[in-house]
């Protein structure tokens, strides 16, 4: 191969960059600077790819909704969101008269700075993380758990029962979906046998006769993935889980009282927290930074993670332009009584693969215990009606 | 003792000492927040990695939602006309002081025998792992059981009596 | 001062605050706040002992302050019902109000 | 030569050593698979019968035909082991190709609790023996239980018993065998009392549950003696198991009391528990009250499998019973030791003991039971006598036919509107033609009639054995005398039942194919399976003793073997006769007393009541037990209670005294105390306000002047 040192430059390219740059500095200074490149690039990236998502998120729910999205300004619409910052930056800012000033002031700092720091610990590329934590994984989901406390601190500030209803839908729909997003992470711990999560990511990058050892090619990888997509979009408050901020009955959730600034700064945390997300279940059960096949590991890594990111991003836009909202008790019934059984039987399913050994009876065992569980949960689920119609009870 | 210790030792205090005073219990609550984060961070300067985000995951993800939603459940965020502290909080005072006089006697009296400087432990999430599935193990599954009569335990307790039932 | 002795002044001086707060504060969930604030600066002992300590590869207040965090967050939660409870049947969380076990 | 061949052995242990097969590594599914089908059954609600029904038979399917691959493996590895063997010249000290998977499960200390699973030609066997018998019987009870209303409950019970019964086929740790020998017994108590609302089923359940515990408490002391002396669970390990040579040397090397080794005590122990299991003398009063359970249950459980494993337990430890009087270690035959004469001894006299209560009993599962207990005595002997072939190869053949024995006279109860008492049956030879001829294969496989049926091969392997057993001569009478019996007493059943003319009430009708089916290939085994026995082509006896065996006619012309079989013949033919003669033409009717009756009224009697065996039992160990609790009773009553009632009667007249006392002089005085204490406790009951926060600074102040009083003597 002529081309495979140019592949691994390409593939480097960013981190090698970073060591050029640092290399100005005196000795002393390197590491701090080196982390402070990083985070830079980081909170430069993201918001683009969010202005980016912005743009495909209109157009594309435009389409599937028989219309044409925007279109006004620039190259078929390629500028909006340039626009959309100029207008939301220009803005006047309004507090409402009884709002808790300081809190109403807080609360979308701490939101963006929390789901900003969870990026300090994905893989997006070989050798491109910015701190290889030995706990990454706890990490992630700590600072994921801090961003409930903002919505709280919006809607609780801003003096509007719409944004009250609103934040507390909103804390109760991502604590009760948090737990089977922890759950149906720590089946992977399992098997990785790391929280590390340049770790798991290693132990997803290795092939069988080309085709790679993703987590969600095993029996439990597959249905860990599915109830993490679930609980990940309800966790980011998506559509179908959107009911806190659903706009017919609540205004637009706990951010109705924020305008300007302040919203973008909401709407861009929410979009940061999709991309993380995605990016975490991008890499626990998709391989993180690792081709697809075998023969196409020259591919440079980042490209392979940043499209499975906007792969996912796509099937969230999907999913948002398809499926209609649910309601509250069915999307409490929904966490508690399917999602959350189904990732603790996952877990033993998940020790049972390790404990089975290399033969294939695991595959065997754990497909079986899989389906059934997802079969007989499910039909028990609609026959009691839990996830179905429901059941109204009139006073006699 | 270095800068990053009294910054953090400070904003712990503060948030304790707010969460204690402030009028408003849904700002009490939040000041906990911040202590607790502080308390995180104190946590990460000891290099205990692994307890400092559990301390953040189970405190700031749990425990503080959990207090912010008692409050709103008891319609505790308005302010009692007849004041937030008690009628003998005069007592308490001194006696709180009186606790912290004798810890902190203590500490200093003992402060020659406490040991220096230490080699940073080199600990990782694995070896945490080994020990609660290993000597642990025991103390482990107790808490397991602890949790889920905790749980149990809170929604009965907090569950609503239906009416015309026995 | 070595840095222990900083640590524990500051988990004494946390004590305090907190014991004060649930002596002093009417209001039942801030007796609670206070409890959670001594327990964790009992936490921040048991790490600070674990650090300086002559033996931190054994885990020993490592783990008990895990294990210490793992048993408040079900004290937070047991505390926490009871109070709504006793709200719902009180229509209060002023402890000052809240005395008919007396004597 | 001794240095070659461990030269040799050592050459062999570098090379490459050839990975276990696949089936070796797999053996666990065989068991795992019923126990699975059992959970999965006991949650399905009761109309799903043709799920359970399903799950059962198809699970076992899937365990025979594991089943039979590893016995084809296992003939593989015979071959490739006796090349091996005769290429180099060399023995091993174990004689048969054996492969064990062991694993630790629980570490206490430094002892560890190990598991793991033996397939080795005796496992392989017995194996498909109980995974083919189970199959056909639970094929036969789809038909069988048609109409019962807990048909899946049935089906779980079952299939849990399966799974245990192979657990207990391929354990190679006695903890593993024990835990699955204590399943099978629970399982047969929950099969006996499958209809518990009969109250006779109940009892019977409960019986057979206390007397097989007290085989299995001496069991449970031989466990625990065997690890506390050899140090593992495991029976074979690669050298270091419990009953190979090395640990063997060490039992032998103890003596216990009564001048047993240690060997010798625990085998005595282990065999207590294949006793009570196996209905052998003292325990056997279980097997005949089981038969309250569903016929099926009484097939498989009770006839061909549960009951043999005691047998099977005695055949897998034949080393520990066998140990010091071996020819050659590790060997499966040969030598007479103290815990093998007990054992021929006990089961001799069990055989020729239950075939004499069979003659008179009426039942027509009652004397398949007692037939049951006399062919275990039958093995058990053979075990003792002739080694591990000679008692595993009637096991077999027994299985096959007692097993189409038992489900014939399913199918004459389930066609006869639930009639069990064969003097209500009768001329059923036309109306059940297929029952018929499978039953009197059946029957005659069981007697032992010569050439054509397997069990005049099993029982002449053990009358063999018998015959050149040097410690003692009568056990071969007392075998041969049972043979004359056995053939009698079932000339008398089928006479009974299916010659003459019906004596009850509605009229019979044949049983469904599904029903009919089993017995029909059942028949086939209970015929073809002697060939693979005979003495000109002893395959089986090779198999299990790691030989390979050609065909050859010169077998017969041992010396003895000739007129051995012409006695054997001769006996069977006497007890057909005799049984033809008095039963055959035309039995007696239900109300009038049996031939042999009115011949002997007085024996007859014995006999009908089963020797009084329980009621022995009922007059000795449970008569004393109730009346240690009568005592027990009493001394509460009169003895406790007298003094009880004394002293309440001491302290009322105190009490009245006191009374008096009270009113007139102590009440002013107290009354004034009184309200005293009172006004004192209210002004106590002012600290206790009900604020929490009082009390919580109580607590911190005393915890301030804790640590004062710590400090300051401390510092003192």
């Amino acid at each position: 191969m002529i081309g495979k040192p140019i592949f691994e430059m390409l593939d480097q390219i960013f981190v090698l960059l970073q060591h050029w740059l640092v290399s100005f500095l005196p000795a002393v200074l390197r590491p701090a600077a080196g982390v402070v490149l990083g985070v830079v690039a980081i909170v430069c990236l993201y918001p683009a790819l969010f202005a980016l998502t912005t743009v495909l998120e209109r157009k594309g729910l435009g389409r599937i909704q028989n219309r044409i999205g925007p279109n006004r300004v620039g190259w078929l619409g390629i500028l909006q969101p340039v626009a959309d910052a100029i207008k939301s930056l220009t803005k006047e800012d309004i507090v409402p008269k009884s709002a808790d000033g300081v809190v109403h002031f807080l609360a979308p700092l701490v939101l963006v700075v929390a789901v900003f720091m969870g990026y300090a610990v994905l893989p997006m590329g070989r050798n491109m993380v910015l701190v290889d934590m030995d706990a990454g994984l706890l990490f992630f989901y700590a600072m994921s758990a801090s961003t409930e406390l903002s919505v709280f601190m919006a809607g609780w500030s801003s003096r509007n029962k719409y944004s009250l209803l609103g934040a507390m839908r909103a804390v109760a729909q991502m604590i009760s979906y948090e737990v089977p997003l922890l759950m149906s992470s720590v089946a992977v711990v399992m098997i990785a046998g790391s929280l590390s999560l340049t770790k798991i990511v290693e132990a997803q990058n290795h092939y069988t006769w080309g085709l790679p050892h993703w987590y969600i090619f095993t029996p439990w990888g597959l249905a860990g993935f599915l109830m993490y997509a679930i609980a990940a979009t309800a966790e980011t408050n998506r559509s179908p889980f959107d009911l806190p901020e659903g706009e017919s009955e609540l205004v637009a959730g706990y951010h109705t009282e924020y305008s300007g600034f302040k919203f973008a700064l909401f709407f861009l945390g929410e979009y940061l927290a999709m991309f993380s997300i995605s990016g975490l279940g991008t890499t626990l059960f998709l391989g993180g930074w690792s081709a697809p096949i075998a023969v196409l590991g020259w591919v440079p890594s980042w490209i392979w993670f940043f499209s499975k990111v906007m792969v996912s991003i796509v099937v969230f836009i999907w999913m948002r332009g398809t499926l209609p909202r649910l309601r509250q008790d069915q999307l409490m019934n929904f966490a508690w009584k399917f999602v959350l059984p189904m990732t603790l039987l996952n877990l033993m399913v998940a020790a049972l693969w390790r404990f089975l050994g290399g033969g294939w009876e695991r595959w065997v065992f754990c497909s079986a215990i899989v389906a059934l569980a997802y079969v007989g949960l499910g039909w028990a689920g609609m026959r009691q009606g839990h996830f179905g119609p429901r059941r109204y009870r009139y006073a006699e | 003792m270095s800068f990053a210790f009294y910054l953090v030792a400070g904003l712990t205090l503060a948030g304790g000492l707010a969460a204690v005073l402030l009028k408003n219990t849904v700002h009490c609550a939040l000041a906990l927040t911040v202590a607790f984060a502080g308390l995180a961070l104190l946590f990460l300067q000891l290099d205990a990695q692994f307890a400092g985000f559990a301390q953040i995951l189970v405190y700031i993800g749990a425990v503080a939602i959990l207090i912010v939603f008692a409050i709103l459940l008891t319609k505790g965020s308005e302010t009692p006309k007849d004041g937030v502290f008690s009628r003998s909080w005069l007592a308490g005072l001194a006696v709180a002081a009186a606790v912290f006089a004798i810890l902190g006697w203590a500490v200093l009296q003992s402060a020659h025998v406490l040991p220096h400087e230490m080699a940073v432990p080199q600990v990782t999430v694995l070896q945490i792992g080994n020990a609660l599935m290993g000597r642990y193990v025991l103390p482990l599954e107790i808490v397991a059981l602890l949790l889920t009569a905790a749980t149990i335990g809170a929604v009965i307790v907090a569950m609503h009596e239906k009416e015309g039932r026995k | 001062m070595t840095p222990l002795t900083a640590y524990l002044l500051v988990a004494a001086l946390l004590f305090a605050i907190g014991l004060a707060g649930a002596l002093t504060r009417r209001n039942a969930i801030l007796v609670l706040i206070g409890i959670e604030l001594m327990l964790n600066s009992a936490n921040l002992n048991l790490i600070a002992f674990w650090r300086y300590g002559p033996h931190p590869e054994a885990l020993t207040g490592m783990m008990f302050a895990i294990f210490s965090i793992a048993v408040a967050a079900a004290e937070a939660a047991v505390g926490l019902g009871l109070v709504i409870h006793i709200h719902r049947h009180a229509h209060t969380t002023d402890l000052d109000k809240m005395n008919r076990m007396k004597g | 030569m001794q240095g070659d061949l461990l030269a040799l052995r050592n050459l062999f242990a570098d090379a490459p050593v050839p990975p276990q097969p696949w089936m070796v590594q797999r053996l666990w599914l065989i068991p795992a698979l019923p126990m699975v089908a059992s959970g999965i059954i006991s949650l399905l609600k009761q109309p799903r019968r043709r799920l359970a029904a399903g799950l059962a038979i198809g699970s076992l399917t899937f365990s025979l035909l594991l089943s039979l691959f590893a016995l084809g493996n296992m003939l593989d590895e015979l071959d490739a082991f006796l090349g091996f063997q005769h290429t180099f010249h060399v023995s091993f000290s174990d004689p048969v190709p054996r492969e064990v998977v062991n694993f630790t499960w629980i570490q206490v200390g430094t002892a560890n609790v190990d598991l793991g699973w033996v397939l080795d030609p005796l496992s392989a066997v017995m194996l498909v023996m109980v995974s083919f018998v189970g199959l056909l019987i639970f094929i036969y009870s789809i038909g069988y239980m048609e109409h019962d209303e807990n048909f899946t409950r049935f089906f779980c019970f079952m299939s849990l018993f399966a799974g245990a019964m192979l657990g207990v086929v391929i354990a190679n740790s006695v903890l593993l065998l024990f835990m699955c020998w204590e399943l099978v017994g629970l399982t047969s108590y929950l099969l006996i009392g499958y209809w518990y609302r009969k109250p006779a089923a109940a009892a019977a359940a409960k019986k057979a549950f206390l007397t097989t515990r007290v085989g299995d408490v001496l069991f449970l002391l031989g466990m625990v003696w065997l690890f506390s002396q050899s140090g593992t669970l495991l029976f074979y390990n690669h050298g270091a198991g419990s009953i190979e040579p090395a640990a063997l040397a060490g039992l032998l090397s103890q003596h216990a009391a009564l001048g047993l080794t240690a060997a010798g005590a625990i085998g005595l122990l282990i065999f207590a528990g294949a006793a009570g299991k196996s209905g052998q003398f003292p325990l056997h009063v279980w097997l005949p009250d089981a038969m309250e359970g569903p016929t099926p249950v009484s097939a498989l459980i009770h006839a061909a499998t549960m009951v043999a494993a005691g047998v099977y337990l005695i055949a897998r430890v034949y080393p520990l019973m066998a140990a010091g009087a071996l020819m050659q270690p590790g060997a499966l035959t040969g030598g007479t030791t103290t815990a093998l004469t007990v054992v021929t001894w006990v089961g001799a006299f069990t055989a020729v003991f239950a075939a004499l209560i069979a003659v008179a009993q009426n039942d027509i599962k009652r004397i398949l039971a007692y037939s049951t207990v006399s062919q275990l005595g039958y093995m058990m002997a053979g075990l003792g006598m002739g080694g591990v072939a000679v008692g595993m190869f009637h096991l077999i053949t027994h299985a096959f036919f007692k097993a189409l024995l038992f489900l014939g006279a399913g199918s004459v109860i389930h066609g006869c509107h639930d009639e069990q008492d064969i003097r209500r049956l009768g001329g059923l030879r036309a109306d059940m033609p297929l029952t018929f001829v499978t039953y009197a294969i059946g029957m005659l496989a069981l007697c032992g009639f010569p050439l054509v049926f397997s069990g005049f091969w099993s029982k002449d392997g053990i009358l063999d054995a018998a015959l050149h057993w040097n410690v003692a001569k009568a056990p071969f009478y007392m075998l041969l005398f049972g043979a004359l019996l056995t053939a009698f007493y079932m000339t008398r059943q089928v006479g009974y039942v299916f010659f003459g003319y019906w004596r009850g009430g509605k009229p019979a009708r044949e049983s469904p194919a599904v029903m009919t089916a089993p017995l029909a290939i059942l028949a086939f085994f209970a015929m073809a399976l002697g060939l693979i026995g005979t003495p000109a082509w002893p395959w089986f006896r090779g198999f299990l003793e790691g030989r390979t065996v050609g065909f050859d006619l010169n077998g017969f012309k041992e010396p003895d073997l000739a007129a051995l079989m012409g006695a054997s013949a001769l006996v069977v033919f006497l007890g057909l006769g005799l049984g033809a003669w008095l039963y055959g033409g035309n039995a007696p009717k239900p109300e009038e007393p049996d031939v042999l009756e009115r011949a002997t009224p007085t024996v007859w009697g014995w006999l009908r009541d089963r020797l009084y065996v329980d009621e022995i039992y009922g007059a000795t160990v449970i008569a004393f037990y109730a009346w240690w609790a009568r005592v027990a009773d009493w001394l509460d009553r009169r003895l406790w209670g007298g003094v009880v009632a004394g002293v309440g009667w001491a302290f009322g007249l105190w009490a009245r005294l006191n009374r008096l006392l009270d009113i007139y002089w102590v009440d002013g005085g107290f009354d004034k105390g009184c309200e005293e204490l009172a006004a004192a406790g209210g002004l106590l009951a002012r600290v206790q306000n009900g604020r929490v926060q009082t009390y919580l600074r109580i607590l911190a102040l005393a915890v301030v002047v804790l640590a004062l009083m710590l400090i300051w003597s401390s510092r003192s």
